[in-house]
């Protein structure tokens, strides 16, 4: 890479030099356009061998994109690509793959009904025959899981495991393949913060051992414990490189945004009033009939956040289904507003929205969004039938395009067009358009699963705030998070879910994050406080 | 590779469907002259055929109209996420319903008897498409097995019930009593000379109706919003409250009612009579239609009317020129079917690359785009 | 029942079960590979119409049945370039492919052989004969197992065995080989393939080309084997109950083997059953004629459940624009 | 010229199409003149297609099926000037002549044969669906079989019950496969292109068939007992020639049977060996007796029953 195609506004930078090691990848003058996009403009990007790399930049910068044409999988525009020195024109994957680039996407590149085996030999299978592929892969797995500490089981099918074991398939996929240098794309998204240490622990072994690792994530905390040198985008452009022992998170999430962002919550006392949504000996069972919430009770009442905590895959996902109307309780009682939520017919969320609850899901894509349909199409869903939206039969589109517009104003959603399909929008405006159409209609009782996933540090300030303002307006809000930071700032008390079970209960203020983690890990809460 | 944008919408829906239309008849041009006649004739008499005088308009229309309700049951059907084989057994047994009505009231008036019929004719094929929309969503059982299977049971249901109950007595062919004049449905012709002899009648407008019905169901209701939702993503529909079981079987009902209004067409409005198999495949055809119309009401029309073009400009083919036969026509027809609908996208890159010539602003980027690729 | 009705009825599912399993098996490919196909009755009738026409021409089964091959494939492959290459939407090619062939074989008949469509009778030669396997003469005789090795193990045509065969070829290639798990992996997740460094359109068109070639022994079968020559339409909405097949047995190799003798059984079934009585009453042929699916819907709704196919099946595979 | 119009079958239907489509190119080849023909595709053609011809100045126009009566009865009228005959139906008309078979008298003599031929006493038939026709061809052929034997045993089969019925040879072959299997060694097939499955899959199974409509013999000889004839092709042929002129033109019912040759049965030299002299006696025994009125064979579309 070259002196004179820096760019002037830069602030100078760790890459200025080459490093001992030598430059693993070297991107110059990047440029990628969707249709009228311009996702990358004239990005360069040098990552020294042997160090991990992390890039930050706002929900839409470009990151993904510009990571998706190393690896080989958008072919850009124009620019150069160097690995190891060499100019490479990568054309696909497979390229990628043999220049000892992998990488594991933000959305798992995994078969779900394929074992955990399958997908890592898929591709790389030695012959035609599967059995000595696999029985090779067996072994290497075994080598590799032993060297990095990464346990999967290695005939679990992939749908039954929990994301953070999937992760750890696609790092060993990667691995398998004989990555150098390893790209991963917000890989901490849905991970617990035990999980995130595991993965932290790979990534310095790795390095350790002369590998090359390009981070990308929205949280400023893992930047900064992790990463050697870090990148900032914003709309496609690379605003800066710096060494990370260099700066600072305001200092970064100044970079990205362009604005100071305030790292933390504020919020007053909590003033609980009566309870608005009690949960009695709940149990409940997921599609395949295992039993997901076992005799789970709680309550929430009016202008306090109750926190749910617990690693993903602990029956969180079905007790918000189930409390949502979503998913039929086996046994128990939901009493929302002094009534029990009926169990009769499949359209159970029409009743629960009816007695005053409103659920923003924990998956926006799968639930709280039809990714094909419109934005102001969006900003109706679950409440189709109110009368706002037509008398009798018919759909008063006006109406809801006039409540769309409202949404994205009041919610500042970008782009504000609420023409364009929602598919189109960043996760973080997704996430806002589900929260904008959930919380304006001010229910009693708000259930949040996930609110800030994959959302960049702008966009978590804002929804933070809104959440705050919607308890301090009196609304009863049930929160499930994995992320420990979140529920411990947001909550007024915390709830720890483990195996379908409530394991104990937690003051904010008071809690450790190491007694959170004990109690997340199915050690109960006077346990925990012992140890 | 060389940059591309979306071409715009007009040349979308307009240039690039007559594009592929052209080629199936450049195609079918030489399955012509492989018979040793002349394509360019053949073109003329199907189009003379089909719009070039009132009767052969007043015919094309009249194969539209089955087209326009089996092509809308499949796309109601689709916006559910619903794949309804069916549409051709659910019209067969629509028959019974609509030659029920008009035998009973052929003694007082059409306008009795029409609307009558035609809620027996859609309760009938409704009920057909009800049920495998019942098991669906009870059972789980697949609406694409089961609708083929009772597209054969109502083949035998309808064999029984014309030969064995509704066939007089005294008669050979299998079909029913004939319908008296009350019972049937007006023809256009009776209003307007133009159509000739050609069997276009009132249903037509019922065609239209349901065009425009079907329009304000899809886009302007609350139903054919949570319709649209289950069929987009059955989990969002889920957390939406709406009830996808209730959703299918209610679909699948409008769809098979749909269908079903081709009884009325054929039954009341050109046979008179229930005769055997007087769908004749319609249902099969309205997927193309559906297909090719992109579940849209404003394309089903269209694409109905190129159906219904073919089959009258074919026919009229095969008078003018006895070397081509029917299978031919069939030929053809596949050919529109396969280069307009499943290979609709054979020129599209071409077309962006076209457009993007046009573009100056585009130009200018791709001639950028192309001499720094050759440059690296 | 006596043993010899129960082995002719037997004997008959097999004969009608075959060209469903070889069509059903074909679609599996396909299906497996995420490409929906409602062609398959278009391929098999194509392949129907060329090996009857190759047959009595040349006088020879196997050249007939590389033609029938031969043809299908092509008409795959035409099918393939919309649905992969175009990326044109899977049912309409299906349905064209239909039409296609039903307006061609009759056309191309008509125009060759003058006899509306139908291929002549073939002679001698020019239509697999059932064969006789290895002692069935001697064994004959021994009760219970010597019928059954002798009427319904023994005295098929060839691709009748080719066909049961193919039952555990397609099981072995599926689940262990490499093809097979690319195969699988790319019906269920494309991206997750293309990732891989694998090519996604490449491997749809291995299995277009597989669905092809089996569809063209179904097509033969008809045509030179069960029958003797091609008749207009003849194989008679089979494609369509075999794609019923599949789904029956969600897409999988052993499971569709029993799902077609089902089906083959209950059209051996409702033969036989013609003109039956109950309660004195001669039940309208009809009825009988329907219950082999009534009797599928019932089974399904009954047993089987709900029936999830290949995640990506139906939508061609973009990656980018 | 003169215009054939096939009915939906189509002109080469292995039937009564297809015997239409004969006679007239025998007329063809006689005359040396020529005709127009056409193939429908649906019902809704055929009073587009009788018009279009009669408005051509085509006469006379000759078809052949049992749906006709409608299309014709509208259309009869409007065209006073041109001589239309039609088979297999009867329409009232000045102008119309309507031409219909004893198909139950021809079948009711292969039932005898058959039923003499038969070794095993059990005798079959495979039709192409069930329609009022088919059973026609059914009863006839029953009451002859009892008739020659009064113990036979009957097994009627009908291919399907859509449009395929008529071209499905593989589930025609199947349904004689299971008659044989069930005692069968005679099966008449009246069931279009279908019966060829039938004519295949008794000479495979070394026993006989019976075909139907044209001679059939020639297609599997020494299996083929015999075929019950109609001869619509010389139904065509004569109509052709007598129906151009007013002065030979018959308008009214014409009653082919089998004292006019219009229906029988078929000896060529593909089934002589077949059939011994005193078969052959019998069957003009009771031939001679149905032409004389001793024997009534039922009808079964004069009442939509079978007297068995
Ligand atoms: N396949 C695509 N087609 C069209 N536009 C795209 C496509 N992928 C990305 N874009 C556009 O490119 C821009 C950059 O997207 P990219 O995925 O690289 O963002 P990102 O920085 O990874 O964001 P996030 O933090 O949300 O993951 C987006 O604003 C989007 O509009
Ligand atoms: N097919 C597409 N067409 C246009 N834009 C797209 C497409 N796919 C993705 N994008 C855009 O790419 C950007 C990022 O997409 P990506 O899938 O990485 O984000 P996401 O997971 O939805 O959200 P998040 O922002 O943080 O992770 C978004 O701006 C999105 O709108
Ligand atoms: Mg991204
Ligand atoms: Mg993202």
């Amino acid at each position: 890479m070259s002196e004179d195609h820096m760019n002037p506004q830069r602030p100078e930078t760790a890459a200025a030099s080459a490093p001992a090691n030598g430059w693993a990848i070297e991107l110059e003058k990047i440029n990628k356009r969707f249709g009228a996009v311009h996702a990358n403009k004239d990005i360069d990007l040098s990552v020294a061998r042997g160090t991990i790399h992390g890039i930050v930049g706002e929900n839409g910068a470009g990151k993904s994109t510009l990571m998706s044409i190393l690896y080989g999988f958008y072919t850009a525009d124009s620019g150069t690509i160097r690995v190891n020195g060499q100019v490479q024109a990568i054309t696909d994957s497979s390229h990628a793959l043999s220049l000892g680039i992998g990488m594991v996407h933000q959305h798992f590149m995994l078969v779900d009904n394929f074992s955990v085996l399958e997908n890592i030999v898929l591709g790389a299978e030695d012959s035609g025959f599967l059995k000595p592929s696999l029985d090779r892969a067996r072994k290497e797995l075994e080598r590799l899981e032993h060297e990095y500490d990464l346990e999967v089981d290695p005939d679990a099918i992939i749908e039954d495991i929990s994301v953070g074991q999937q992760q750890r398939v696609e790092i060993l996929k990667a691995l398998y393949r004989g990555a150098e240098t390893l790209i991963l794309d917000e890989p901490t998204g849905v991970l617990t913060p035990k999980e995130a240490d595991d993965l932290f622990r790979v990534l310095r072994t790795l390095r350790e051992q002369g590998k090359t690792v390009i981070l990308i994530t929205h949280k400023l905390r893992e930047i900064m414990a992790i990463t050697d040198n870090v990148s900032v985008m914003r709309q496609g452009q690379m605003v800066a490189t710096v060494k990370t022992s260099e700066t600072s998170p305001e200092q970064l999430a100044e970079l990205m945004v362009g604005r100071r962002v305030l790292l933390r919550v504020e919020k007053g006392e909590a003033k609980p009033g009566k309870t608005l949504l009690e949960v009695q000996n709940l149990v409940v069972k997921d599609d395949m009939g295992i039993t997901r919430v076992k005799d789970v009770s709680l309550s929430v009442r009016a202008g306090e956040i109750v926190g749910i905590a617990g690693v993903s895959g602990n029956g969180q996902t079905e007790l918000l289904e189930a409390v949502s109307g979503m998913r039929d309780q086996k046994s128990g009682n939901v009493i929302l507003n002094g009534n029990a939520l009926s169990l009769k017919g499949d359209d159970g969320a029409a009743r629960a929205r009816a007695a005053g609850l409103a659920h923003v899901p924990e998956d926006r894509q799968r639930m709280g969004l039809v990714t094909n349909f419109s934005e102001w199409e969006n900003a109706i869903l679950g409440y189709q039938n109110s009368p706002d939206y037509g008398q009798g039969p018919f759909l008063d589109i006006s109406a809801a395009k006039k409540r769309a517009a409202e949404h994205v104003k009041l919610f500042d959603v970008r782009p504000a067009n609420i023409n364009l399909k929602t598919s189109l929008f960043s996760g973080g405006n997704q996430q806002k358009i589900v929260l904008a159409r959930e919380m304006e209609r001010d229910p009693d009782v708000l259930v949040i699963g996930q609110p800030t996933r994959g959302v960049d540090i702008g966009a978590i300030e804002f929804i933070h705030n809104e959440i705050i303002k919607m308890r301090d307006e009196g609304k009863a809000i049930l929160l499930v998070s994995v992320e420990l930071d979140e529920i411990r700032s947001l909550a007024d008390r915390i709830i720890v879910m483990f195996d379908g079970v409530i394991v104990g209960e937690a003051d904010p203020a008071t809690a450790t994050e190491g007694e959170l983690g004990l109690m997340m890990a199915g050690i109960h809460h006077n346990e925990a406080a012992k140890s | 590779m060389s940059a591309r944008r979306p071409i715009p919408r007009w040349a979308d829906v307009a240039l690039l469907p007559a594009i592929n239309l052209l080629l199936a008849l450049i195609v079918s041009g030489l399955v012509v002259l492989f018979v040793g006649e002349n394509p360019f004739h053949a073109i003329q008499v199907i189009i003379y055929g089909a719009f070039g005088y009132g009767e052969g308009v007043g015919y094309t229309l009249y194969y539209a109209t089955n087209f326009i309700f089996t092509g809308l049951a499949v796309a109601v059907a689709a916006h559910a996420g619903l794949f309804n084989i069916g549409g051709d057994g659910q019209a067969y047994v629509a028959g019974l319903g609509a030659v029920v009505v008009a035998l009973a009231l052929d003694q007082t008036h059409w306008l009795l008897a029409m609307p009558l019929a035609v809620i027996a004719a859609g309760a009938v094929g409704g009920f057909w498409a009800f049920v495998p929309g019942w098991l669906q969503a009870k059972r789980g059982s697949h609406v694409v097995i089961t609708t083929i299977m009772f597209n054969f049971i109502a083949a035998a249901l309808m064999v029984y019930m014309v030969n064995r109950v509704l066939k007089p007595a005294s008669t050979m062919a299998p079909e029913s009593a004939t319908i008296a004049v009350g019972g049937r449905v007006p023809q256009l012709r009776e209003f307007m000379g133009f159509f000739g002899y050609s069997p276009v009648n009132l249903s037509i407008v019922i065609a239209i109706a349901a065009l425009i019905g079907v329009y304000i169901l899809v886009w302007h209701t609350k139903f054919g919003y949570a319709m649209r939702v289950l069929g987009q993503n059955p989990t969002a529909s889920r957390y939406a409250g709406i009830s996808n079981s209730r959703m299918i079987m209610i679909t699948m009902t409008i769809s098979g009612a749909l269908a079903g209004m081709v009884a009325i067409n054929e039954v009341m409005g050109v046979q008179n009579r229930l005769v055997l198999d007087f769908v004749a495949g319609a249902g099969f055809v309205g997927i193309a239609v559906a297909l090719m119309g992109r579940n849209h009401p404003i394309g089903i029309a269209l694409a109905a009317v190129l159906f219904g073009a073919l089959y009258q400009g074919g026919q009229e083919l095969q008078f003018v020129i006895p070397g081509i036969t029917r299978e031919m026509i069939v030929v053809i027809q596949a050919l529109v079917i396969l280069f307009t609908g499943a290979m609709e996208g054979l020129f599209r890159p071409s077309l962006e690359r076209a457009f993007m010539l046009f573009s100056p602003e585009q130009k200018a980027a791709a001639v950028a785009a192309s001499t720094t690729k050759t440059e690296s | 029942m006596d043993l010899a009705a129960i082995l002719s009825i037997l004997d008959a599912t097999i004969r009608l079960s075959t060209p469903l399993l070889l069509a059903c098996l074909a679609g599996l490919y396909s299906e497996r590979a995420g490409l929906f196909d409602i062609g398959l009755e278009g391929k098999m009738l194509a392949a129907a119409f060329a090996a009857g026409a190759v047959a009595a021409i040349t006088g020879s089964a196997w050249i007939g049945l590389a033609a029938g091959m031969a043809v299908s494939l092509s008409t795959a492959l035409l099918q393939g370039v919309a649905a992969i290459t175009l990326k044109g939407n899977q049912l309409i090619a299906g349905v064209a492919i239909n039409m296609l062939a039903a307006g061609m074989t009759t056309f191309l008949g008509q125009t060759w052989f003058s006899q509306g469509g139908r291929t002549p009778p073939l002679g001698e030669g020019g239509r697999f004969v059932p064969i006789t396997l290895p002692f069935a003469n001697e064994l004959a005789g021994i009760p219970i197992i010597g019928p059954i090795y002798y009427e319904l193990i023994s005295g098929h045509y060839i691709l009748v065995y080719i066909a049961f065969l193919m039952v555990a070829v397609t099981a072995y290639v599926l689940y262990r080989t490499r093809f097979g798990l690319r195969l699988r992996a790319v019906g269920e997740s494309p991206k997750a393939v293309d990732t891989a460094g694998i090519s996604v359109v490449k491997l749809r068109y291995q299995a277009v080309i597989i669905t092809g070639l089996l569809c063209g022994i179904a097509g033969a079968y008809f045509s030179i084997a069960q029958g003797s020559g091609f008749g207009n339409n003849m194989t008679a909405g089979k494609g369509y109950i075999a794609l019923a097949a599949l789904i029956f047995a969600k897409w999988k190799p052993v499971p569709a083997m029993f799902t077609c003798l089902l089906f083959g059984f209950l059209d051996a079934l409702q033969i036989r059953l013609q003109g039956a009585r109950l309660g004195g009453v001669e039940i309208p042929v009809q009825a009988i004629q329907a219950l082999p699916y009534v009797l599928t819907v019932i089974l399904l709704a009954g047993f089987i459940g709900k029936a999830v196919g290949p995640k990506a099946g139906g939508v061609a595979y973009t990656k980018e624009r | 010229d003169p215009a054939v119009i096939y009915d939906l079958g189509g002109k080469f239907d292995k039937s009564f199409n297809e015997a239409a489509y004969n006679g007239a190119e025998a007329w063809k080849a006689e005359t040396g003149g020529s005709f127009l023909d056409l193939e429908l595709q649906n019902d809704a053609q055929r009073e587009q297609a009788l018009r279009r011809f009669a408005g051509q100045g085509a006469n006379p126009i000759v078809m052949a099926g049992f749906s006709w009566t409608a299309a014709l009865t509208a259309v009869a009228s409007e065209f006073p000037d041109t001589n239309f005959v039609v088979i297999d139906t009867v329409v009232e008309a000045p102008n119309v002549q309507s031409i219909i078979f004893d198909e139950h008298t021809g079948s009711y003599l292969v039932g005898v044969l058959a039923a003499l031929k038969s070794e095993t006493g059990t005798v079959g038939f495979v039709g192409g669906m069930d329609v009022p026709l088919i059973h026609k061809f059914y009863c006839g052929y029953a009451q002859g079989a009892k008739a020659a034997n009064p113990d036979v045993k009957l097994i009627e089969n009908y291919t399907g019950t859509t449009p395929a019925a008529w071209n499905d040879p593989v589930t025609a072959g199947e349904l004689a496969k299971a008659g044989v299997d069930a005692g069968a060694d005679v099966i008449f097939a009246a069931a279009g292109g279908s019966g060829l499955g039938v004519l295949q899959a008794m000479k495979d199974a070394g026993k006989f068939s019976i075909g139907v409509d044209s001679n059939q013999n020639y297609l599997q000889p020494g299996s083929v007992l015999t075929s019950m004839v109609k001869r619509v092709d010389v139904a065509v042929k004569n109509a052709l020639t007598e129906a151009a002129d007013d002065a030979t033109f018959k308008p009214g019912l014409t009653v082919l049977g089998l004292a006019q040759d219009g229906v029988g049965y078929s000896v060529d030299d593909n089934n002589k060996a077949l059939l011994t002299p005193e078969m052959i006696a019998a069957a003009e025994d009771y031939k001679a007796k149905i032409i004389a009125g001793e024997i009534t064979v039922h009808d079964y579309t004069t009442d939509s029953t079978c007297p068995l």
